[in-house]
């Protein structure tokens, strides 16, 4: 079993004098950044920062080479066929408008259907919003159930030969729910449909086979799973990316320009135009490899053990309601909750006063706070270097507020 | 702990729990609507005004303790209040609450709220009735007061 | 006088055990970062790491605050009216493609026309080329003559009340040419039409003032003025941002999401979506504190002198031709040339076996490459930590190259 | 700057100066045109193929020393050989460039260009022409060979 006090050891933010004793359970908004990744960052700035694809120097070919190598190394931590499949962006919002920009706008007519779920994140809802708005096609909604998982019981009214796209979040950023995406992939394949997964939660802690999803899309950003802010990835199967459109142009995604007009690079360049994040791929890189050497099923086992514990001791706290979570469902290393009738933002400010940092507010999943008619939850998000001990701080921390409040 | 029990201090609280003005108000009489961005939240604002004066005042909604204590004492302090002197208020209060200076006469009880400026996160919550109000008294009732 | 030695001694990259002997000149394609720089990212990530605009928390608030003081201090530099006016980009193309999308699509209809110049990095011309052909307007070039300058003779030819943009660069990243954009800005919103420009090189080295030259919209890069890859600006007047469609859509950017629709946040905010590259603009904001404690002015000037020695000691090189830089022309920093029959590839191989770091190619400029009917040059880009020595290492390496080759 | 020096010897240079079987080729031909999209350079190559023989072949493009070279001394080497063995040659010729590797008696001259391998961003230049070839060998001839 992993050890969260060794591995916090390892993150140089909790041995900063100001926070030694700090708990933070907002992973799921972003996670801290292990040694590693810190040094690589200085590493690329101080020894071969130069740009990419085009120096016949000795730093730009290093630069180069770190760059692509960490395309080849997400292809293989995903399982991707190629890293031909692993396009750069800034986040999963980017990566998520790119698809709704390059393949929806392209796809869609009116009469389409788009079918996302009520418990999208806004990142994987507006810009389906706007793609249905601009193309005249539908935005369906597959509902949610008290419990907080997908009502997949009238899926056949939800998904119909008029379906051209499914956009689903792999796992809920504020349910903590694991959706059972292999079975609606299939389902929407069989309609005709493509399928993109939001995995911005999943990946952080759980093994991902790409290929054997069969997803067509599957986005994530870097900062929640220990790499820098800037970058994120979509995976896109090889024959979308060849028919989409290009999103962004402009420098190194043309093969040629004229006057008159241009012809597009191969993918995944295509994609990826301007001077790329480069040091924030690189230090994408060195985080993946933490993961990969600390073991992705030992995280994904030690943080399912700490969600457990952790809502064991939550339910022991007088008046507090914790959303979705029942008892058979795949959820984990997110918990939503209210603390009696307690505004979540007066919470979180008297957590904050004993240094545990939770986030308050709708998380943006608006359509999630509308179902339990509620405006806001507090939301605690685990990562491998919380411990037991930050669990008890945080129940004590909501104990002596409630006492304070009532 | 300290700086933030003083600032939900007893009178935070009660407020809270029993706000003040907490009703609709009948016609006819000027609304308009709060919202904080931030968190989501929203109050609506109803003001009677006769002859320059802040005749009656009233507020429903949801928002965190902060918030409402705000309100709810805004409506206490503002009720009977000349428009202009009201504006006045409006600006010492908006000092208070950013920067923390306090200006005792003209504050009265909303000086409970002296020790938000310590936490600006929460400068908007304090803030957003007054926001709504100020709108109403600018005339511009109807239209959404955001505190962005 | 700026002393380069003094300035290089703050670059960690030069002290690095392979680098003690590198010349850096390619830094119109990417420049090298201050100690205070990469100390700011360490600084980030190692004390304060969060997410910004919602967490209730103390490093959150400290992450929100230095992230927005960014805004404030770029406004300040580049004295916008005020911070609303700075978007964050990942840089000069994405700013220029958020132009293309939220702005051009909407406004732009058949008849009309976009305005260009042959002197366009790809970055500001692919993205126009698009435009165009989705909203059938048409584009029109200013030609550049055989000096390398924008050729404005028949201005009134190609700037009527058709033209709805032009987009120009404020300093060429091949000939090093500054245009005199300050008049095509007037000349343009005499005729009613918008300016959009990409100031990615001029910003690197002189003093800017927007209000002044009165464009409405100019863009820019992070990693090309010392700060971190992955960020970059657009400044927009506030009309302007006030009435432009969303680009990139999801978290952050909206003020309410129902299931039926959305409203957008206030601006800059509207624009961007997701979480935003907070360390980047952090590092941003420290490489602006180094220019501004280095002084602008202070930059030009040196970098002004040393491009003027480094022209004379290359005219020096038998066969070497340069490219614009005529003797009444507004350049500098940038310096493009052909060594005899010699392919720039090859030269700029032998420079890298001496250390010399500099860049072959087309540069991002084909419709240049085509005025001069030549496929690519080599091309020399100075910066602050340049000093005279490494001008005399470029000549002796070029004229041994020479010497081996013929 | 040795290594670099050996690499752009004298046969090198011999070949970028004075590059053989450089024009057009008259029809009847195949032809097709390489480009190496990360400088821009492009070359034509011409094949005549008789009784699954290349009894012909010839270039004309611009391009580095290391792309001219490599062209110039491919067409001489190719030239009269069955196409089988041209495309046994074109994989040792593809090992030998990225790994360094010789199989001295199929490489005959190619050898001279044995350590580009040395220089990764110039391995794109050495297999253009040949990448180009293959095209024409596999019947692709008319489509752009790229060597993306
Ligand atoms: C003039 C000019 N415009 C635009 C760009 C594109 O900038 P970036 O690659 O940082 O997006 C560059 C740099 O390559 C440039 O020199
Ligand atoms: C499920 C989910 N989707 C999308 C996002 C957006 O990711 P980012 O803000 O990194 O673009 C998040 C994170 O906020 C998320 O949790
Ligand atoms: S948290 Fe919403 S108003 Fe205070
Ligand atoms: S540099 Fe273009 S082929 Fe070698």
């Amino acid at each position: 079993m992993l050890d969260p006090n060794k591995i916090k050891s390892r993150f140089p933010i909790f041995s900063d004098s100001e926070n030694t004793d700090l708990v933070f359970l907002d992973n799921a908004s972003t996670t801290q950044k292990p040694d590693v990744v810190v040094e690589k960052l200085n590493d690329f700035y101080s020894r071969y920062n130069a740009n990419v694809h085009r120096g016949i120097y000795r730093i730009g070919e290093l630069a180069t080479m770190e760059y692509e190598s960490v395309r080849k190394k997400i292809a293989g931590f995903i399982n991707a066929k190629s890293e031909k499949n692993i396009v750069f962006t800034k986040g999963t919002t980017e990566s998520i408008n790119l698809v709704a920009y390059s393949w929806a706008r392209k796809n869609l007519s009116p009469g389409d259907e788009i079918l996302v779920t009520e418990m999208e994140h806004h990142s994987n809802l507006v810009p389906w919003q706007l793609a249905a708005q601009q193309t005249g096609a539908t935005l369906r909604y597959i509902p949610i159930t008290e419990a907080g998982e997908l009502d997949l019981s009238d899926l056949e009214k939800y998904l119909n030969s008029k379906t051209k796209l499914v956009a689903i979040v792999h796992q809920s950023n504020i349910l903590g729910t694991i959706n059972p995406v292999k079975k609606i992939i299939d389902l929407a394949h069989n309609v005709g449909a493509k399928v993109l997964i939001d995995g911005a939660q999943y990946i952080t802690h759980a093994s991902l086979n790409v290929d054997e999803l069969d997803c067509d899309f599957y986005a994530f950003s870097g900062h929640k799973m220990m790499g820098p802010t800037g970058v994120g990835v979509l995976y896109a199967k090889q024959v979308l990316l060849e028919e989409m459109d290009p999103f962004l142009s402009g420098g190194d995604m043309i093969l040629s320009v004229s006057m008159e007009k241009s012809t597009w690079n191969d993918i995944p360049y295509k994609f990826e135009a301007g001077t790329p994040n480069i040091a924030q791929v690189i230090g994408l890189g060195a985080a993946i490899q933490f993961i990969e050497d600390t073991g992705i099923d030992k995280i994904d086992e030690f943080i399912t053990s700490l969600t457990k514990t952790a809502i064991t001791k939550l339910q022991s706290v007088r008046g507090l309601r914790i959303y979705g979570h029942g008892p058979s469902s795949d959820s984990t290393s997110v918990i939503s909750f209210n603390l009696a009738d307690i505004h979540p933002h007066d919470v979180a400010q008297f957590l904050d006063m004993d240094n545990i940092a939770v986030r308050a507010g709708h998380h943006c999943t608006q359509p999630v706070m509308l179902k339990y008619n509620i405006s806001s939850t507090v939301r605690a998000s685990l990562y491998i270097y919380n411990t037991p001990q930050d669990i008890e701080r945080l129940v004590g921390s909501l104990q002596k507020t409630i006492n304070f409040m009532s | 702990m300290d700086e933030l029990r003083e600032l939900y201090q007893q009178l935070i609280l009660d407020h809270n729990k029993s706000p003040r003005n907490f009703h609709v108000m009948d016609e006819p009489c000027e609304s308009t609507e709060g919202y904080n961005p931030l968190c989501g939240d929203k109050l609506t604002l109803y003001v009677k005004i006769e002859d320059d004066v802040v005749a009656d005042i009233s507020f429903v909604g949801s928002g965190c303790a902060i918030s409402k204590a705000s309100a709810s004492i805004m409506t206490e302090e503002i009720k009977g209040k000349p428009v202009d002197e009201a504006k006045v208020i409006f600006e010492n209060f908006r000092d208070m609450i950013t920067t923390g200076k306090v200006n005792k006469e003209e504050l009265g009880k909303l000086e409970v709220l002296s020790g938000v400026y310590k936490f600006p996160s929460r400068v908007k919550c304090a803030i957003l009735s007054w926001h709504t109000l100020k709108n109403i008294l600018d005339n511009e009732s109807g239209s959404v007061a955001s505190t962005e």
